[in-house]
């Protein structure tokens, strides 16, 4: 994530969280973004991972759709815990990861995670590790809905093809 | 509105009871920390409905607090388990 | 209704220290500790006593979780077997409980409303704070202004909590060859989920904290709170990173000066008030206006407050947990 | 006014019905990470529900931020922290349901070669 962005994106926090606007607190806000932000580079400098956070607005046309499957996967579930919570059959899968990249690999695993029915277990290079409740969510999974969403909220720079 | 706010109120209770049982008699650890972790989520919650019902919205800070510091609690507590292996 | 809320709580709380009691899992006991803490906040904010609920959220549900486990890291993990009888201890604590009912026998009836604290003292700070000190908050104005004789004196306690934890546990360094860290960073390494929204989050809890800092004298908060906040954050990213990524930030050695240049920032308020021809700690003198005074003394007090209880708390964490790496190297 | 307290106190039911099956499933569901599901369920859909019927209740002020704040630290957080223990937890040795089944299986049939052997 850039450090603009971050600007941007501590004074917001800092505005909504105080609403003050008097000089006096606003320049103490001014201080503390400038101090935040100080220290987003000092670990940057040492861990050398600040790319590793991509966050872009284009998330919150993600967000509905993700809503709507927490939704109707969370009935399911709690269907699942009144019904017949013996006999389970739960399995584990892995997920292939090739088609999203790097830098929207946790969003995928947490949206995995944020989903009832489905927990990211694992996740390497090339694949999630995944337990579901039920087979089905797995090859709900498999089919790719998420993953097309996911994958389609911002192009990589340098890799449209 | 109050009513429902109360009974609310008086649900995440109930909800935080059965989460503090589990941590209390789990049958692994990690079910222990699981219900830690619930009930600090449902701690959450409850702040922050309570902050309506006593018309204080002025709780949400600390409801933000706890959902910052909750994480950072079982952060430390899976860390943990990096230096000692769980026993049970 | 609260009565109700209070009641669940306080019943929950009790079986929770009861379980305590009996369990011989230090680790499952410091996670019910936990849950007591956050327990005994909700206490606190049914109570309304909102400030004492914030400082209970932050120390007791966040840095002392972490203390207690880095202890525990330390030490082990099961209570030692005792085998001595416990018929004496139990009689000097019977005798002592007894002496102690005895004691309150004399005192005013709790919680009546014609006991004298309730007729001297909390109604001139309720009715003469905000002609003296001036601030909406009026926890705020009694810790900073009131009683900054003993803020003071607690935040030097504070500072003498860390110079005892140093000298028993020894001060960390950064470690110049860090080929015996990557030992410890490849166990966390693994957690890519954890690293990434560790950094996403750690800048906004930073700034949560600074927001609390300047906004204590308008709401819950000020320099207490403020300073452990921050602290936890820097906390979160040892954690997730390793210690000696941590100590590339903020060095230990920055830390100690930090932690005595909070305490001085606090002292140094009180003496330019004594050369203003004030009392020690007589804010009124600070400025032509004794309100502004009053405000810029609690601003600046709080600063070093925050400050110091922030340096502490890391240089505390980053003690035991350099002990912890240390003995697990060997 | 009274359209928003009603589908206000709506979202909050049917949130609490959320958090208590969640709450249940803990105690039904038969192992560790079947039961993390059920307290996923309580950290997602139940919070969700929960802050957007005290949105409804806010004069869309500041408070109506913080709530948005910490709906959205639950958001990041929660999930991390049930993967962090899943994964904790597997890597501790802890085993899903259908692999102990498995494994009492293996270990059944060597018991019953070493008998046959013997």
């Amino acid at each position: 994530m850039h450090l603009g962005l971050w600007v941007v994106v501590l004074s917001l926090f800092w505005l909504l969280l105080s609403g003050y606007m008097q000089p006096m607190l606003l320049s103490f806000g001014a201080i503390s973004v400038l101090l935040v932000v100080l220290v987003i580079k000092r670990m940057a400098n040492v861990d050398q991972e600040l790319k590793q956070v991509d966050f872009r607005l284009s998330i919150f046309r993600y967000l509905p759709w993700l809503l709507k499957e927490i939704m109707s996967s969370s009935f399911h579930v709690t269907k699942l815990i009144w019904s017949s919570p013996k006999d389970l059959s739960p399995t584990l899968a892995k997920i292939s990861l090739k088609n999203i990249p790097k830098e929207k690999r946790v969003l995928y695993a947490n949206s995995i995670t944020l989903t009832p029915g489905t927990l990211s277990l694992d996740i390497n290079k090339h694949e999630i590790t995944v337990h579901a409740l039920e087979a089905a969510s797995v090859d709900e999974l498999n089919e790719g809905a998420m993953e097309r969403k996911i994958a389609g909220l911002w192009p990589k720079k340098g890799e449209e093809k | 509105m109050t009513a429902v706010l109360a009974a609310v109120c008086i649900a995440i209770l109930v909800i935080m009871a059965l989460a503090l049982t589990r941590a209390m008699k789990a049958p692994t650890v990690y079910d222990r920390i699981l219900g830690v972790n619930m009930f600090g989520t449902k701690t959450v919650l409850f702040i922050a409905v309570v902050g309506y019902l006593m018309g204080r919205p002025e709780f949400l800070d600390i409801a933000i607090v706890y959902a910052l510091i909750n994480f950072i609690g079982m952060v430390a507590v899976l860390r943990y388990f990096e230096y000692t292996a769980p026993i049970d | 209704m609260a009565v109700l809320i209070d009641l669940v709580l306080l019943s929950m709380l009790a079986i929770t220290a009861l379980r305590v009691i009996f369990l011989k899992d230090l680790f499952a006991v410091v996670m019910l500790f936990g849950i007591y803490s956050l327990l005994s906040a909700l206490i606190f904010v049914n109570l309304d006593a909102v400030d004492v609920a914030f400082t209970e959220a932050a120390v007791g549900a966040g840095i002392s979780t972490v203390l207690m486990l880095s202890t525990l890291a330390l030490t082990g993990r099961t209570e030692k077997e005792n085998k001595r009888s416990s018929v004496l201890p139990l009689l000097v604590v019977i005798a002592t409980g007894a002496a102690l009912i005895y004691g309150t026998l004399d005192m005013p009836p709790f919680g009546a409303a014609d006991n004298p604290i309730h007729q001297h003292v909390a109604p001139r700070y309720i009715e003469e704070s905000p002609k003296e000190v001036g601030l909406p908050n009026l926890v705020t104005s009694v810790l900073a202004s009131y009683r900054g004789f003993d803020t003071f004196g607690e935040t030097v306690v504070v500072f003498s909590a860390m110079v005892g934890v140093l000298s028993l546990l020894g001060a960390a360094r950064r470690r110049e060859n860090s080929d015996d860290a990557a030992v410890i960073v490849a166990g966390f390494k693994g957690h890519k989920v954890l690293r990434v929204v560790a950094k996403l989050i750690i800048p906004l809890i930073i700034l949560f904290a600074l927001y609390v800092q300047f906004h204590g004298d308008f709401g819950p908060g000020g320099g207490f709170q403020a300073g452990v906040i921050a602290a936890a954050a820097f906390i979160l990213y040892a954690l997730v990173f390793s210690l000696s990524h941590a100590m590339q930030v903020v060095s230990p050695k920055f830390l100690q000066l930090l932690a005595s240049l909070g305490v001085l920032l606090y002292a140094s308020v009180g003496i330019y008030s004594m050369l203003k021809g004030g009392h020690f700690l007589d804010y009124n003198k600070l400025a032509a206006d004794p309100l502004v005074g009053q405000h810029f003394g609690i601003l600046i007090i709080e600063l070093g407050v925050g400050i110091a209880v922030f340096a502490v708390m890391l240089s505390i964490f980053y003690a035991f947990a350099h002990q912890v790496e240390r003995s697990t190297i060997k | 006014m009274l359209v928003l307290d009603i589908v206000s106190s709506i979202l909050l039911m049917t949130g609490i019905f959320f958090g208590f099956s969640g709450a249940v499933g803990l105690f039904r569901f038969p192992d560790f990470f079947t039961r993390v599901h059920a307290a996923s369920i309580t950290d997602s859909i139940a919070v969700i529900l929960i802050i957007a019927g005290l949105l409804l209740q806010t004069s869309f002020d500041l408070n109506t931020a913080k709530l948005m704040f910490i709906l959205m630290f639950l958001m990041i957080t929660s999930p991390t922290a049930s993967h962090a223990l899943a994964k904790s937890a597997r890597h501790g040795g802890l085993l899903t349901l259908g692999e102990s089944k498995q494994q009492q299986k293996q270990q059944k049939e060597q018991m019953q070669q070493q008998e046959a052997g013997q």
